[in-house]
């Protein structure tokens, strides 16, 4: 169910905090020393995490993570336990606990990927796009924001090579009708092997049926209130299609990642 | 090393600290050794698959959370066949908690949940009753009792009542599930809460009102627990709020013979381990050579002496 | 800027805001002006003198406070003779809580206090009703209206019930209340709580069991005023909890046309003033020129515009 | 009612903290730059401080205040509230409230008092003392404490010279029977035209014998759990006795200082 080993895989990691940074104006990433679950989380996998003041944990995706390598998130500072979490600093302890769900399918024997995303939804699909160029799989990445003081191509692949299209909704070009052609179009140019998706349930639809119509497979990352994290409470559903039939399944367990197809308009 | 078992009708557990129903199951082993906590307790079991609340179905509000989960399941004949099997790896007592909309189907349900495995069946009347227009079968004494009854007639394995706060008279639903046949209570189910978001001026839980449990809810269920304690002579078992040592040994104090630990696992998943901890640290450091001394310490006059 | 005054009955408020009836006093004159307020509430008067409940008085309980002051009062006459006149000093409506142990006790006293200077009269039902056993008024309907009832035929002022959250039922006893004549209801008083002191494996207040309030309470009371709101045409007045603007906006949401602010006004003393700020900031910044818009915007079915 | 002028004199003061220090074993003192307040408070009289963490404020005497002075608290790590104020660091906010209730009075004409203080009493009853050199009143203190390690004469009077008696528990010395026998010999050698006290209830019932015996007034600081520390809501009541009989006062209002006979057994 996920890359660690182990009788007891998930444990609460109590990371030092090494940088708390400001990302744009809404926007922060902070990274924490955590080896243990740095070098165990895959993409696509999250991390609930303790937030000083705030009563649950949050739910967030991991953006950087490694062997050897500090693990990082990155989102958008949207209430009070994301507040609390941007206003730790450096040598607070960060209260992890993870690694949590089911991460993205990453196939070695793949040439290129395609991924599309909007808003935070980046932070999610950014290992992914870093794990696959390390594979020698070529990314094609689409990023969609609000506009460029949004947009964070710099925190999605850092210095590791893609190709990047970036598009706002500040001058039009990240308009649903826009974004299909751009796809359509990187589909005829250099036809991914797969599809990837984060950040919009717009976008996923426009994906899916794009991808459907191509034939090709896709994954998607997509988000819901959370209390446990675990599978224990099926606070965090979602109607998900199956073999036997819409099901409603746990996006802390069954995903965060689901079939692109699969996923039920909402 | 405190003797830290305890007895709860017919069973003994190795120690007083189990999960709280709805808030567990075997995905915490991926944290813990499940076989460290006194018993198992499963999430309520329906006898027909329910759908359950639209989302979102928790809400965090202050120092505890809101929920409206509504009991989705597979049904109780799916759960014997798939779910059963892989509670009956575990060590510990399991406990079935069951929900049912009428007196007869809590009792046919608890007939068909009396199989090897399965412990004690906790009747989780906080749930509508369809006969009663809607209200919960703990609301008041007469349907809680009636609940009970049928059960008791329909199954020899012991019978847990867990109780409602959305109640005037706790008191009274205790006596009457204890006169139908309760082998125990469990005190309490999470007391009827709401939240409004201010970013859409509308209720933060899809379904409106929720359940509100945690931190904020425990002097609430610790008053309950010291009313029905003094009500009944069946242990009571302590719910609400619970997350270390020292709020399980208020607990008992008030008159608990063992606790659930809900919510808490939500924060700190291997919360059991702490309290199970806590209480033997506090036995130690206070001289109590055994934890069941501890029950009903606190109470006026110490009646809890007799209960078991 | 906003208009923030509100009709309560036939009373207009230049603001929504008002404390407490227990946690106000002219002393708080001393932290800033009194006249900012929507209205003054007293503590509960009694036709006796009464000593109250032995000490501690209260306790911290997480996020909230537990307290069992038990009403100590000089009595009706020496209060109109002594604590009228200062009051008098004060420029917003004066609402004096009234607590009594008979129906027609609250009708004496509601007959005395309809002097000069007595805007409302809130019924302070939550206490024991000598003639149920002890069992408060506000507990059940029938009791809740009898003493409503008798008040109405005693006093020609507006009578403000305040109900309690300790029933099963509270939309039952708020109509049983509406339809006894009372002009507004108060919702809640503190709910039930317990607290161990783990020093002395004793409850933590000298009465044992008290009343529990603060942010841990809110969402109870929230949900009170939810089901409350819907069940009656007359105001409600939100309490508990409420420290903050935002706070208060969710009670108003929630079907509130006025809220208290109790407990927070020990945390800072100035919360009221804090909380007419936030309100006030609130309807500025989402664009509502009225307070009283807000009042049931939350509510399924927007039954409140109805209501005064 | 307290020394501050103006039509709303208590107020919530945000002192900065400049020095947070453990005093003994279980002891700690904090100094906080609050110049209103710590200008307006008289000896006796106390705030109410916000303890970061915990719901309510805790009451706490004032140990050192004065116009120019930093304002002063010594108090016992006791439980979350006084932990939580042990744990402010240096830049650290202190909320404190007040100045709130009645001081003690001290009559300029006096020569001489004697102050009787166990435990943390003596925080509450330093700033009298050293006020009262400061009028060139004589100042004889006798201090109890459990140990040599507990005592904190230092802390009672730092450079002002006063005539010190200090006893222990563990060498007996601390003995109502012998601090009986020290307080007789002292107003034999030098009789105080007043007696003060705070910290014991066995020490208050004696001082109370022997100073009605000789004819002396004194008073007594004393401490109720308390919810609002403003007089609102009778949480803090203590049985006094009155002109009028035996009434329930208020210790944050009436008190906390009261007449030394007018505190009732309890
Ligand atoms: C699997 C997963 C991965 C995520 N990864 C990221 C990420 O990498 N970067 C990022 O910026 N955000 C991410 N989110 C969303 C993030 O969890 C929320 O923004 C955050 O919980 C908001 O908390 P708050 O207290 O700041 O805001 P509030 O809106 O005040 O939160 C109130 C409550 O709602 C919940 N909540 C609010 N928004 C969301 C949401 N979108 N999804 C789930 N719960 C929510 C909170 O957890 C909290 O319980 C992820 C969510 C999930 C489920
Ligand atoms: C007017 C006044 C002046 C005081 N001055 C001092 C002082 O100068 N130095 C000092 O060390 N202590 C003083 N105290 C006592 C101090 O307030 C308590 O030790 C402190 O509140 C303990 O809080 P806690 O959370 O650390 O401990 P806990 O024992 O966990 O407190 C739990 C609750 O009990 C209350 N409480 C506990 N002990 C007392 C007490 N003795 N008096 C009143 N309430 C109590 C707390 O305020 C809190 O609400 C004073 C008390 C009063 C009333
Ligand atoms: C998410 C969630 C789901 C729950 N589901 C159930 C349930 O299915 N059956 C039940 O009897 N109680 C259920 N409860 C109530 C808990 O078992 C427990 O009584 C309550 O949460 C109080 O304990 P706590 O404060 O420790 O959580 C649920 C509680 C939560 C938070
Ligand atoms: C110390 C204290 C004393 C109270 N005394 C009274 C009272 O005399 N009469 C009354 O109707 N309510 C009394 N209450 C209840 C409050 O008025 C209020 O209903 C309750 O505290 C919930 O509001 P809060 O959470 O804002 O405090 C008292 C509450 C407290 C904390
Ligand atoms: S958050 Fe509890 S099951 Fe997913
Ligand atoms: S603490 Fe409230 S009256 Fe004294």
């Amino acid at each position: 169910m996920d890359g660690s080993a182990g009788p007891f895989p998930v444990t609460t990691h109590l990371g030092r905090v090494i940088a708390s940074v400001p990302v744009g104006a809404r926007y922060h990433r902070l990274l924490a020393e955590a080896p243990a679950l740095s070098a165990a989380v895959e993409p696509g996998q999250f991390c609930h995490l303790l937030c000083p003041g705030a009563y649950l944990r949050r739910p967030m995706s991991v953006w950087r993570a490694g062997a050897q390598e500090p693990l990082g998130f990155l989102f958008r500072v949207a209430g009070p336990g994301t507040a609390a979490l941007a206003g730790l600093r450096e040598g607070d302890t960060l209260d992890a606990m993870g690694p949590l769900g089911r991460g993205f399918t990453l196939d070695p024997g793949w040439g290129r990927i395609l991924v599309l995303a909007r808003g935070v939804g980046l932070a999610t699909l950014s290992l992914l796009a870093r794990r696959a160029v390390s594979l020698d799989i070529g990314v094609t990445a689409i990023l969609s924001a609000r506009d460029p003081a949004d947009m964070m191509a710099e925190a999605f692949c850092g210095a590791v090579p893609m190709d990047l299209r970036l598009v706002h909704d500040s001058d039009g070009s990240s308009d649903p009708a826009a974004v299909g052609m751009m796809i359509e179009a990187e589909f005829i140019r250099a036809r991914p092997d797969a599809v990837f998706t984060c950040g919009s349930d717009r976008l996923l639809r426009l994906l899916q049926e794009i991808a459907a119509r191509h034939g090709v497979l896709g994954e998607a990352a997509i988000e819901q209130r959370m209390g446990c994290a675990l599978g224990l409470c099926f606070a965090c559903v979602r109607r998900i299609a199956t073999p036997d039939g819409p099901r409603d399944l746990r996006v802390c367990r069954e995903g965060p990642v689901f079939d692109l197809q699969s996923v039920e308009a909402w | 090393m405190p003797d830290l078992s305890v007895r709860i009708g017919g069973l003994t557990l190795a120690n007083p600290v189990m999960p709280a129903s709805g808030t567990f199951g075997p995905e915490l082993g991926e944290v813990f050794d499940l076989d460290r906590l006194g018993a198992l307790v499963t999430k309520s079991v329906t006898p027909e698959p329910r759908r359950g609340n639209p989302t979102p179905r928790v809400a965090e509000t202050g120092q505890g959370l809101l929920n409206s989960i509504g009991i989705p399941g597979k049904g109780i004949e799916a759960w014997i066949a798939y779910d059963l099997p892989v509670w009956r790896r575990f060590a510990a007592p399991l406990v079935v908690s069951l929900s049912a909309p009428t007196a007869s189907a809590f009792a046919e349900a608890a007939r068909a949940l009396t199989v090897e495995g399965v412990a004690a069946i906790e009747a989780n009347i906080s749930c509508p009753n369809l006969e009663a227009d809607g209200r919960a079968f703990a609301a008041e004494p007469g349907p809680a009792a009636a609940a009970i009854a049928a059960m008791r007639g329909a199954t020899r394995l012991p019978i847990w009542a867990k109780l409602s706060p959305n109640t005037g008279d706790a008191a009274a639903v205790a006596r009457a599930c204890e006169e139908a046949g309760a082998d125990a209570l469990v005190v309490a189910n999470t007391i009827l809460g709401l939240a409004i978001d201010l970013a859409t001026l509308r209720p933060a839980l899809g379904a409106g009102m929720g359940g509100y449990s945690g931190p904020g809810f425990k002097p609430i269920a610790l008053r309950l627990v010291w009313q029905c304690a003094q009500a009944v002579r069946i242990p009571v078992i302590g719910c609400g709020g619970i997350a270390t040592g020292q709020d399980a040994v208020e607990f008992l104090a008030a008159g608990a013979t063992a606790v659930q630990v809900g919510t808490a696992s939500f924060i700190q998943p291997a919360a059991m381990l702490q309290v199970i901890e806590g209480i033997s640290a506090f036995c130690t450091a206070r001289g109590f050579s055994r934890v069941s001394d501890l029950t009903g310490i606190a109470l006026p006059s110490l009646q809890r002496i007799a209960a078991e």
